[in-house]
């Protein structure tokens, strides 16, 4: 197996927990945390930093 | 209107009724409600995505219904326009309904809660707040003497009606108050709750078999059950393979302890003469306690209880079918209060057994 | 009875009825139905493991019903006796059943066939043929002029019934003749079609999501088909995962070519005066065939067809609720036809939009 | 046993093992893990209704598997006994079954409790209470360090295992204890909790497509949480429309408030490193909260969690399969652990998707 | 290929594989199969809608899978390239498929017809058709000889996979051939035949508890039965209430009778030596013909028969999972065979019982 | 494991199949084929011989 580059890590915003994340992540892009599925929002590189996408209130009719 | 509204001879009286968002699924039981009602005559049933098309396309149980969907934009004049259309739309139309009606019912959350703040602080604000205190919350067993010749007719939500149905009796009998202990509220529901237009949630293999906790915490019925029953309830939502059905177990800690026979005696005095609800605890065979299946396809509510041991905790069941108790049937019913036609008008249906996932 | 009896004024008369085999499933779709009826007062419902209980109790449908199951050894005298019992209960206890009615509605397959000798074929023998001449195939669609005046009628097979309606326009067509090549019929039930008393096999964790062929061959309703449509059928029944429910899709190749535009003019032809019968067959939407959904609790029976490109095969489907125009409802729809009666009384109820496994 | 039973060479080592119950839920699902493990041969299965019939009659599943019924009377000598009959039985035969086998685990309530008196206040007493001392809990997440060397293992109630996973984490960081307020366990469960000889209340028609207060207080299972996490709760428990699964949601109140990094914690630092339990708590996509279905086939456990607004109220989510997690996989990973063999070994299969309702 | 590809240590070799389409159902199921296959190591699923995100957060019992999607466009260097795209999407990529992999294996109907003009009566024609030659239909109970190195394999459809393997014994009797009589297919499935982007009539409140003709004539999988039986059939397919499964029921009438024995004989004799194939065709208990439950999960396939009186007719019955043997099990399986792996690596699991609608 | 003794062979009445029973089957017993499931019933012994047992006819409601 190749891969282009080695993963790159983060901080989880919720655990604080080091996160494997891939190369070649942007800011800006939505990932799910590998611990606790939540949607993170890169918000810088170098190091990568993370927070809390904003969630979409799903409204299952009432 | 053509006949002369006073309840003398209100059983012969017929009403003109439209249904905006009649290819929806609350907006379908209102059309199978009021095709089957004596005292109202269908002339109108709106869609956008289907207009033209006859009514029976979307809902094969009114296929020998004679009615053509028609656009939400030419609303004809009638007697009573029902609105069955995601939050949002009458708030912003309610004006217009008005213009074309005398009674408008409406069947989403635009008109349940009494304050505008209270849309802030749960909805995305309100648009039409003048509106808010002409609307009379729908549920008979909760607002029957405001009902009579009410003009703005919000129907209450589904979660919400079960609930409200079970613990209110509780309040009524000063078992519970604003003081009391906690109250979880946990609500099992069916796939018909979404409404038609579901999303890849309420897919058929991704929904079937599921018990999936949908609403955790923060369900936006807790603000309509805090503003009736002036209790605050914890409160979690759950899908469960059924169709129809809303069952909530409510888990109550009276400061007193309380018997059984007072028990019976709360909800026997509180629902003993309303035509649509009944008290089912204990007793014998297979269907001891309410269930949705009880009351699939009916107007009707079962509520129950059971106590533990000790008689720390009472639970109180309390089963509908969302799609008639808690939204259509409801509407109809606080109509028929509304217009002092005979209150179960159109929504004798009784149930069927065996049924399945009704 | 205590109307008059005669057409003139018909929608006014009463006539006294009874169930036999309360408890049961088609005994209770029998007492939801005479309930709700306008001609029909119940005043008896017979079981042996339920006598003194209330009927509420089996069917929690009914509870708002104030009667008692009693022994089916106290009959009461009535002016129609519906008896659903097994097979072979009936055949020995039909001079009980003359001495205290004057009109005797079977359901189980005990009078259905015309000849004993069908029955030493099929089942074991007859208790009583002196009554198979005397009794009437109840599907008025098959048989209606035969049964004003009946005093005994013979519910038919409900995997019958729905073959039946299926393929008798072909035969009344000649599309379909005794001469005609195969006619596979490939029919889906749901679980209410083994009764109340079902063994391992129907329990809910072996009977879910199931596609189970349970009678691979050799069903005894092929020969009630033979006997009524004149055609040996090659049939299979398959169980699936609904309560209510049977779907016969019959695979037919007729002698010669026929055209969508003949089929639509049979089954219109043959239906469209019908008041319980629809022709679905393609369409828009999502119920573009016939499906048991769509006449779940009813007593409609949904027709369709299809042609294979080529026209070589016409495939039928033909979809009806069981419990309903699979039996209680058609012995009600027989009865109405044999009194006299406006043909839809009681039998308005028109289903549900959405429904799950009904 | 065949091998040494030393942990160094544990994973070629092979035991002998033979289930009582076999053609039972929990007994079948008992063979199903045992052929697949790597290091148990069963050597046999009993029944008293199915003697000599093949195991694969009862469970299509083991078509393949070589291996008849034998009666539970004549019991061959084996490593590991697996019990798997209705409470009850084992208590009376315990001495019998230590006759033949070295390890004896039990799937019923015989041995879970650890006092005789827990038997007189929530069964009916206790046979052989002399065993009470010597039984241990299987359930390896709360109990491993004591079940290497144990040869009377009590598998946990399906129930129970849900609901003492889930509050757990919270006893164990000291947001519950004694003192706390109430906790309210609502659980939703499947038709195999059931077990094979369901009576009327399971058939497929009563069954299909219920919420039923199956268990509105009372429930015995609250005897073992109590037990073990010195928590009284107050249970009730529905029946759902599934076959496998049992879904815990627990309403807790923390004296004080939480955080959700807090419970993150917790949750993480409890289950991190047990091979068969996941943290789902939020995210995107279907399954956002722990599901029956995410985990139907498997061993393993899902908890989750979430906050009211305000944190007054911390909702936690458990969902286990009740034949794998909840019975047969918690005893076969116990008797992993007392034989000190991998922990995974014959539970690895890791669940569908989609799946209905499995 | 990082082991040496021969017989003699088959069982030691590892490949590199890559999911293209593995968001959806059958891609997920091959990410589940390779993912505990011993011989397999994925290194891509690709998906345009979820770039980036884990694998688990689609298919929840993948949630343990190290691995995140990334994109259709950046293929990976492997070893075997599985994709599971819908129709016309490989014909359109197999160039760039081979740029990046030794082998490819295609679940669409893309490669699986073997001429470019059935494309064009069939489907829209094809883009590639100087592939069709190369491509191997994967279904090994009918083609495994040419499997062995093959380079470009084409998965069967699910409903003709399940027709195939009921009727190729009778194929191979002799009792079918070319100038035989009807063949009737009549066929049921379950949703996730649908695939994960479902419509309107896959919402689990339209889905749920139907007997719907989905294609009551002109499915395209007569086709590829035609093409590989050399039989033409008349086929319909039926949706009903679960979520995995195909079943087949197949009518033939053969020319000459035939006996059970001679069924019994066909049918061991084609299926006695192989490893996912088996016959069950009466015997006792409640699993006595193919069901799709008793396969769902798996990877094996059911057949079974039975004889009209008269032997007129034989009825063939065959179950399998369409998202294992109908697909992402069947590539699994010929990928086996045409890499020389034992044919069960990584298809070992043998399903469930109880099981509900899996 | 032990076994008391070995398993008896007879000739499968449908398939003609030899099948293993076990050593003490008897003599009106009835058993399942492991090559069809049909049940069977044991009609002698010495050597086993076996014949389809009478199925009961259920009767699925109609
Ligand atoms: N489902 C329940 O159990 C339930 C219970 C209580 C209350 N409610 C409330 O009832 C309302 C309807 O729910 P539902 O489940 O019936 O929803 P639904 O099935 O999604 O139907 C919504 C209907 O509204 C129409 N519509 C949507 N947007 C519109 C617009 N801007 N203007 C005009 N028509 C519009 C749609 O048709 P076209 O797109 O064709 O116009 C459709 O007919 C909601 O407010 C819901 O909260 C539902
Ligand atoms: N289910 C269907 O879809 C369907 C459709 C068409 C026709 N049918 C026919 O209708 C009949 C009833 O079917 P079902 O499904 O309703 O059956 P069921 O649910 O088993 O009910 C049978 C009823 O008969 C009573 N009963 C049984 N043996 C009796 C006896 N010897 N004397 C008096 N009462 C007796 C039983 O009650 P107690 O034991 O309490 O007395 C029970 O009320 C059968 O002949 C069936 O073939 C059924
Ligand atoms: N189902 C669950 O989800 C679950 C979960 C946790 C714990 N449990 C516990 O596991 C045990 C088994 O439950 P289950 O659901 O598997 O029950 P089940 O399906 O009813 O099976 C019981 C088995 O025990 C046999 N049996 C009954 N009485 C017996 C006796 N006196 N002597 C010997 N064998 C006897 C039965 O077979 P024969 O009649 O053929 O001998 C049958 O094989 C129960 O104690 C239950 O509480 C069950
Ligand atoms: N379902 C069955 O039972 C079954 C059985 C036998 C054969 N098959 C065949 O298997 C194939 C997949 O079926 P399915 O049921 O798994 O469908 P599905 O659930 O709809 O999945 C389709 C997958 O393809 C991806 N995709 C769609 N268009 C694409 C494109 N242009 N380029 C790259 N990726 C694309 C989708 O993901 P993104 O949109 O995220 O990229 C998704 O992952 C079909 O050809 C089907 O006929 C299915
Ligand atoms: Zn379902
Ligand atoms: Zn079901």
């Amino acid at each position: 197996m190749t891969t282009d580059t080695d993963p790159v890590l983060a901080e989880d915003p919720i655990t604080g927990e080091e996160i494997e994340l891939p190369a070649d992540v942007e800011v800006g892009e939505i990932i799910d945390s590998p611990v606790t599925g939540t949607e993170l929002e890169v918000i810088s590189l170098d190091p990568v930093t993370l927070e809390e996408a904003p969630e979409l209130e799903e409204d299952w009719g009432e | 209107m053509s006949g002369t509204g006073s309840g003398a001879d209100a059983a012969t009286d017929t009403y003109t009724a439209s249904v905006v968002g009649g290819t929806g699924f609350t907006g379908g039981e209102l059309l199978r409600l009021l095709a089957g009602h004596p005292n109202f005559e269908v002339v109108q049933a709106t869609s956008r995505s289907a207009d033209n098309m006859t009514v029976g396309r979307s809902h094969p149980n009114l296929r020998d219904l004679d009615l053509r969907f028609s656009s939400p934009d030419d609303l004809e004049s009638v007697d009573v326009l029902f609105s069955a259309t995601p939050h949002g739309v009458s708030m912003g139309r309610v004006d217009d309904y008005f213009e074309v009606a005398d009674t408008v019912v409406d069947l989403s959350a635009d008109f349940r809660l009494p304050e505008a703040t209270m849309y802030d602080e749960w909805y995305d604000g309100h648009e039409s707040p003048e509106y808010l205190e002409r609307a009379e919350y729908a549920l008979p067993e909760l607002n029957r003497e405001n009902l009579p010749g009410a003009d703005l007719i919000a129907g209450g939500g589904c979660n919400a009606t079960a609930t409200i149905l079970g613990l209110k009796p509780l309040v009524d009998a000063g078992v519970l108050g604003p003081e009391s202990g906690e109250v979880v509220v946990d609500v099992k529901v069916g796939s018909s709750e979404g409404g038609a237009g579901g999303g890849a949630a309420s897919s058929h293999p991704e929904r079937s078999g599921v018990v999936r906790p949908y609403a955790p915490t923060g369900h936006r019925h807790e603000a309509e059950i805090e503003a009736y029953l002036g209790l605050s309830v914890s409160f979690t939502v759950h899908a469960v393979d059924m169709v129809r059905g809303a069952s909530a177990t409510c888990h109550v800690f009276p400061d007193e302890p309380v018997s059984k026979g007072d028990l019976w005696k709360s909800y026997r005095g509180a629902y003993a003469d309303e035509p649509f609800m009944r008290v089912v605890s204990g007793g014998g065979g297979v269907y001891r306690y309410p269930e949705p299946k009880s009351v699939a396809g009916t107007n009707h509510g079962e509520v129950g209880f059971e106590l533990d041991p000790g008689n720390r905790r009472v639970v109180v069941f309390s089963a509908i079918d969302n799609m008639t108790k808690g939204s259509a049937g409801q509407a109809v019913h606080a109509a028929n209060v509304a217009l002092e036609l005979p209150e179960t008008a159109g929504l004798e249906f009784g149930g069927l057994h065996p049924v399945g996932s009704p």
